[in-house]
């Protein structure tokens, strides 16, 4: 029997780390997984409220964040790819070609 | 009502005209051209005449048509319909007639310039959209048509210029009747908030509008912020003080242009709205004395900066500026009918000015600068005799019709209940200034020695050597403004005009204005005169007639008699201290003293420090002062993704803050 | 089980991803060197059917609820469909001859634009969190392929790398928001939350966080200000007829989840920030767009200061009716004017799309006079000049903010579209003004682009004089938004 | 028991995530936060959410961390470059996301819900029933998804592509 805010603080905690990483990180890559830890987090909530409101909906939403998780991953790789072959870097401060 | 002569071809076929001119008129030969404009315009002025004699032979205070309903939303609705009473039926045959007169002008006058199509299309532009303006029946179909006369102006004054002044000409008045719609804008917004119509019929006319109904002292707060909003909006359009820094700019235009836009038409939108809500701004008081006091200080300031200019083209704006600060003065005092009545007036002797001067500039090739002409009666008489006559119009000579306009107001501005001994006097200094300029204009343009380049020795460039006469096309127009300068004052004569408007204008009810003003207002507005207050009145005109001559008489003795004069008294102390020591006759003396330092300091203080560094220089300060900001925000855009990410990450924290603590509180 | 009504609830994105899918098939099939104009057209007559499809779907026997509640058919939503629609159309019809002369020329984005049109209709129509959220995803995903289409050009990679990668970090934002609000209400429908945050007399402070984030995401996608930073880049690298698309369509679509959450879910703490974000995007866009040389970049600030109108439009929406159809009708405005101005941008863009600076305009009035007259028109809409759809959608917007009292905020709004007039009008006086730089005629005007122009230079025109037909139909949504 | 295995596996998930933040070779991170997303799984199953567990196993660790692997390997994505930093992130961007994080967490301490707590499987949420959701209620979003999908493949087609047309 533990609080449900435990998970919630967890899952608050790896939003807040995922938001850190794209923050602090250089790397293309490492940005977009940061985003994964965020989307990761969020999905911790879902299933923490649906545990406590006892619905299956919040095990739904997971799925389906999931599936949008995997085809975000699939653009944006080659995305990352594609701004890789124009600009030869990964690191995203130098990707400021558009700017003022 | 013949169905031949709707009213709606008023403002139609004008447009028309635009169309046919501007989507074929590339292939049209330039007579072509010029007949369509020609033949939209004079229609559009027959079936005006023909609206106004049913008007007037209906007896009905105001004709209205529907012709469909425009917004729909909930209970406030918008109708697209003409509305035709006294008032809007004299600012349509000024447009219509005057307008068409110009269109004649305007064939001869722009023969030689590239774009002739394009010249007549946006000319019948401006037409429909000025017509729009005059004869909607309703505030919002009115902003139509004056944001679309400020786009046609806008498009004249600078599509023909390929140089920079003339663009920043156009921007800057854009960009300033912006400021001045913005006001209007947010009045109306507020009419439709308090009353739900923007209809003249429900808002203004009706007796039991809600407008009307309200009690004097309870609609002062709403009614005079409308009244001033709407003021800052006639403002920008009617240039007057502070908006009034593009009409001297804009000058930049063609001449026929600033005939008809800047002089004759558009600028009067703002007095034309005005007198329009007469019934606002006469149940809010303070809206009316700030009406009257920046009408009278523009019609002041306007005039000195008149003094000490030199291109023949700036003199009349700055005239025009100071003539409608004249009308705004008269509207101010409620005087409504003399505003209009002068509105009608300047708008013949105005534009008989500026198409005399435009004359004048065709004729020495180009020239504007008043110091390098000279002597040109002997060369173009027909320019010199029909400009003298609107010359001895404006300045107010009898039985020329300025003087009877002019004479109104400021009779009305010392008689009427809402007037006062300063606006008057004030009026009086500004009139014997309007006089004194321009008989300076005459007698430089006109009198002495040609001062121009003299005949080409070599033989070639005969065209612009010699001045010469216009063409009879040209001269037409000039001559039948000059006939209406002499005549269109005499409806006034007997007070005749006084009444006219009288269907228009809303009166506070007695008991309304009693309980605004004490039992002075009692009588109405309209009808200052009374049998002992006619000798007043006689004495008042002959002042005014006499301060008239006054003007001219100094004119013509600095600039005919001695002209070597205003040189050295424009030179300032030093041209002073020669004077006192070549012992002059005392009455030069007294000129110098007198005159010389009023010359300087409308010269110095008020053209170049406040006109040029203070108004014109706010603008511009305000758009260095936001292109600055937008310095710092394009900074903020460093193109770095994590940079973007900080601030929805702050963004976020800072909406989730607020909603928080909004939340638990 | 889904009954045949349910599915004439979605048939225009049924038609939409047939369509789509039918383009995706053809494409491998073409030889490299075919042209793919003919997929285009196919395409745009995809984008007709789906049009003719929500027309039938207007019936009043198809209003109401489908698939369990998951998406609603009413005014509202067909509205948004249509504007949605009528935008793909004309980006497909303005594409037609752009992706050959760029060298892009693929099925795929005739397909993708399709498909992204799908989530767009759907986030009009949906009122239930996870499928709002699917679709805003397909959306955003198609917008982001589709700003890098131009792949070989660094500039168009860079864009949609800012655009996605900011774009999936604030849609993590409005997940979490939709996370806590189905932990606070227990429900992912609209309707079940509004009912909750309606009628509980305790509201938790976890729904305060988890509207306050939703907001973020969809602030984000709307471009209205703190979250507007990305706008600027990505319009400046992105295609130029994608640029039409998207900075219309999935606003207006995001606008629509908008105004169903807000209004909603309404709650006084609402008016405080999107009163700010209102006088922020404004003044940011206006000033933003100043100093800028580059025509997409100006148009892309411009576009976050209307994102700033509308903003005022929700900010008014304690008056309901009156907020709600001002948002709708000014959503269809902009959507016209921006669309036709974008797609003349397109026209001019040049190879590689070389022609963007404002420079690159001198003269165009002598140049094409047609192409500039157009332009013309479309930047007055913008400043919001009579006649136009942008004056009346502005006008209505402030009408409704002053009569709900809102006299601060119409002020500002009023002299910011004001100021606002200064930087389209620098344009129209380059074109106007100004020497040309070349004496060589602008591109010539195709068919499809010509057809594009038309249809945006109509609807402007339209919605400026006779916008009542429009009017009406927007104020019949509000009316039947409230009841399930 | 519960409250240990919490401590555990939120403990490694914690570690994880805050390792993905130090590492400074990208592949580093992924195996971080291959971590992060293995001990979540089980975090899952202490929840009960047995379906959900399994999906991430399998979807999330298994197919999109290949992903993300194998474009580092192909990139050659090495050691983080340490360029010029980025001032708004640290000025607005971490005060920001603390003040947030303060806020957030105590807002999630105010969360008390009328049931103290959650035993290890409380919900019983077994594939068959979240299926029968799936295909009933959530039909339209499941069916929706595929074009989701569809746009996925489309475009990473189109974008990774080699060639020059």
């Amino acid at each position: 029997m533990i609080p449900i805010s435990y998970y919630l603080l967890l899952s608050a905690f790896l939003f807040a780390c995922g938001v850190t990483g794209f923050l602090i990180k250089r790397n293309i890559i490492t940005l977009f997984m940061s985003i994964e830890l965020m989307l990761n987090g969020v999905n911790l909530s879902f299933i923490a409220f649906a545990t406590r409101l006892q619905t299956l909906d919040g095990h739904i939403f997971v799925f389906f964040v999931m599936v949008v998780a995997a085809a975000e991953a699939a653009v944006g790789l080659a995305i990352i790819i594609s701004v890789y072959r124009t600009r030869e870097t990964l690191n995203v401060d130098r990707v400021n070609l558009l700017k003022l | 009502m013949t169905p031949l002569f709707q009213p709606w071809l008023i403002p139609i076929l004008p447009l028309l005209g635009a169309l046919i001119n501007g989507l074929f008129g590339k292939r049209f030969s330039k007579a072509a051209v010029a007949v369509v404009a020609l033949t939209a315009t004079a229609l559009s002025f027959v079936v005006a005449c023909v609206q106004a004699a049913i008007l007037l032979q209906s007896g009905h205070p105001a004709l209205e048509q529907y012709y469909g309903t425009w917004i729909q939303a909930g209970d406030f609705s918008v109708n697209f319909g003409i509305y035709l009473d006294h008032l809007s039926m004299i600012m349509m045959l000024v447009v219509t007639g005057v307008g068409f007169l110009i269109h004649i002008y305007s064939v001869a006058y722009m023969e030689h310039e590239g774009g002739y199509y394009r010249f007549f299309s946006y000319l019948n532009f401006f037409m429909f959209f000025m017509l729009v303006l005059v004869l909607a029946n309703n505030y919002l179909l009115m902003f139509v048509g004056w944001e679309g006369v400020g786009l046609a102006s806008y498009l004249l004054i600078g599509f023909f210029f390929l140089k920079d002044s003339a663009a920043n000409a156009g921007k800057k008045a854009f960009i300033t009747n912006r400021v001045g719609d913005f006001g209007f804008l947010i009045a109306l917004f507020l009419l439709i908030q308090h009353f739900g119509t923007l209809h003249y019929g429900a808002l203004l006319v009706v007796r039991d509008s809600a407008l009307l109904q309200m009690p004097v002292e309870t609609s002062a707060g709403v009614l005079t912020a409308i009244g001033l909003l709407m003021l800052v909006g006639a403002c920008g359009k009617s240039a007057q003080i502070p908006l009034y820094v593009w009409l001297p700019d804009a000058m930049e235009g063609p001449t026929p242009v600033s005939a008809l836009i800047h002089a004759a038409t558009m600028v009067t939108a703002g007095v034309y709205m005005v007198c329009r809500s007469n019934a606002i701004f006469s149940r809010a008081p303070i809206a009316l004395l700030a009406v009257a006091i920046i009408g009278t200080l523009t019609s002041f300031f306007a005039a000195t900066i008149g003094i000490t200019q030199t291109d023949i083209k700036r003199v009349l704006a700055y005239s025009t500026v100071s003539q409608l600060g004249y009308m705004f003065m008269a509207a101010g005092v409620a005087a409504y009918s003399a505003s209009v009545f002068h509105l009608m007036t300047h708008a013949f002797f105005k534009a008989l000015l500026f198409l005399g001067a435009g004359s004048v500039i065709h004729g020495v090739g180009g020239e504007q600068d008043m110091r390098k002409m000279g002597g040109l009666r002997k060369y173009m008489p027909w320019t010199f005799w029909t400009m003298l006559i609107a010359t001895l119009a404006i300045a107010g000579i009898p039985p020329f019709a300025g003087f009877f306009s002019k004479d109104e107001i400021l009779w009305q501005a010392f008689s009427s209940p809402h007037g006062s001994k300063i606006f008057w006097a004030v009026g009086l200094v500004t009139a014997f200034m309007t006089s004194f300029y321009m008989f300076r204009l005459i007698f430089l343009t006109f009198t002495g020695e040609y001062r121009g380049a003299k005949p080409d020795a070599h033989g070639h460039d005969d065209h612009h050597g010699t001045p010469h006469e216009s063409p009879w096309l040209m001269l037409a127009p000039l001559v039948l403004l000059g006939v209406l300068s002499v005549v269109g004052g005499w409806v006034g004569i007997g007070n005749r005009f006084e009444h006219f408007l009288d269907p228009v204008i809303q009166k506070v009810s007695v008991e309304q204005s009693a309980a605004q003003n004490g039992e002075a207002a009692a009588t109405p507005v309209s009808e200052g005169e009374g049998t002992e207050s006619k000798s007043t009145e006689n004495l008042l005109m002959a002042i005014s007639v006499l301060v008239a001559l006054g003007g001219l008489g100094l004119a013509w003795f600095l600039y005919v008699k001695r002209p070597e004069l205003p040189e050295q008294i424009a030179a300032g102390a030093g041209g002073l201290y020669r004077l006192v020591l070549n012992k002059y006759w005392i009455d030069e003396l007294y000129a110098a003293v007198l005159i010389g330092p009023l010359i300087a300091f409308s010269r110095v203080v008020l053209w170049q420090t406040v006109d040029q560094k203070v108004v014109d220089g706010t603008v511009n300060e305000a758009a260095v002062a936001a292109r600055d900001v937008s310095a710092v925000i394009r900074q903020q855009q460093s193109g770095l993704i994590r940079s973007y990410a900080g601030w929805v990450a702050a963004g976020a924290a800072a909406v989730v803050a607020y909603m928080v603590w909004m939340g638990t509180r | 089980m889904p009954t045949a009504t349910d599915y004439i609830r979605i048939l225009p994105e049924i038609v939409l991803s047939v369509w789509g899918m039918i383009i995706m098939f053809i494409e491998p099939i073409l030889p490299a060197g075919r042209s793919r104009k003919g997929l285009g057209i196919f395409a745009a007559v995809g984008a007709i059917a789906a049009i003719a499809a929500t027309i039938y779907q207007a019936r009043p026997e198809f209003a109401g609820s489908g698939f369990n509640g998951m998406l609603r058919v009413d005014h509202f939503s067909v509205f948004f469909h249509l504007v949605v629609l009528l935008v793909t159309l004309a980006t497909i019809l303005m594409s037609l001859d752009y992706l050959p002369f760029q060298k892009i020329d693929r099925g795929e984005y005739y397909a993708l634009i399709l498909l992204g049109a799908v989530g767009m209709c759907l986030m009009s129509s949906a009122v239930e969190l996870v499928l709002i959220f699917i679709a805003l995803e397909i959306s955003s995903i198609s917008s982001y392929i589709l700003a890098g289409f131009r792949r070989h050009a660094a500039e168009s990679a860079e864009s949609s790398l800012k655009y996605f990668l900011l774009g999936s970090f604030a849609t993590a934002f409005f997940l979490y928001g939709v996370a806590l609000l189905y932990g606070a209400t227990g429900s992912t429908n609209v309707f079940d939350i509004a009912r909750t945050l309606g009628t509980s007399p305790h509201i938790e402070p976890l729904a305060y966080v988890a509207v306050a984030l939703i907001f973020t995401g969809l602030g984000f996608k709307v471009a209205c200000a703190p979250f507007h930073v990305w706008t600027p880049d990505v319009y400046e690298g992105a295609p130029s007829p994608v640029v039409a698309f998207m900075s219309t369509a999935p606003k207006a679509a995001s606008f629509a989840v908008l105004i169903r959450l807000v209004i909603d879910t309404a709650s006084p703490h609402w008016f405080w920030v999107i009163w700010t974000a209102a006088v922020l995007s404004m003044c940011v866009g206006n000033l933003g767009a100043i100093l800028q040389s580059n025509v997409k970049r100006m148009l892309a600030y411009s576009s976050i200061a209307h994102a700033g109108y509308l903003m005022v439009a929700f900010a008014s929406a304690s008056n309901r009716e009156l907020g709600i159809s001002a948002a709708m009708f000014y959503s269809a405005a902009y959507a016209a004017m921006n669309v036709g101005a974008f797609a003349i941008i397109t026209q001019m863009a040049g190879a590689g799309e070389r022609y963007s600076q404002i420079d690159d305009y001198s003269g165009l009035g002598k140049r094409s006079p047609v192409l500039a007259a157009a332009l013309t028109f479309f930047l007055l809409s913008l400043i919001g000049i009579p006649i136009t759809g942008g004056f009346f959608a502005k006008f209505y917007v402030f009408s409704a903010a002053l009569r709900t009292h809102l006299i601060w905020l119409t002020v500002i709004g009023v002299a910011n579209s004001g100021m606002g007039s200064y930087y389209y009008l620098r344009l129209i006086v380059r074109m106007y003004m100004f020497e040309p730089r070349t004496e060589e005629p602008a591109p010539r005007v195709r068919l499809g682009m010509g057809l594009a122009i038309s249809i945006c230079l109509i609807a402007t025109l339209w919605l400026g004089v006779l916008p009542n037909v429009v009017l009406h139909y927007t104020q019949g949504a509000p009316t039947i938004f409230f009841t399930r | 028991m519960h409250l240990f295995l919490f401590l555990l596996f939120g403990g490694i998930c914690a570690g994880g995530a805050v390792n993905l933040l130090i590492q400074r070779k990208t592949i580093n991170s992924a195996l971080s936060l291959i971590v992060v997303m293995g001990s979540l799984a089980l975090i899952y199953l202490l929840l009960g959410a047995e379906f959900v567990a399994v999906v991430q196993v399998i979807i999330y660790a298994g197919a999109i961390m290949v992903l993300y692997i194998f474009v580092i390997m192909l990139l050659n994505a090495g050691e983080e470059e340490q360029a010029k930093g980025s001032n708004v992130a640290k000025i607005f961007g971490i005060p920001g996301l603390f003040a947030g994080g303060i806020i957030g967490i105590w807002v999630l301490l105010q969360h008390r819900p009328a049931e103290q707590g959650v035993k290890i499987g409380a919900l019983y949420g077994p594939a068959d029933q979240v299926g029968w959701m799936l295909f009933n209620k959530y039909l339209l979003a499941f069916e929706v998804t595929s074009i989701l999908v569809l746009i996925a493949i489309m475009g990473a087609v189109v974008l990774a592509r080699r060639g020059n047309n």
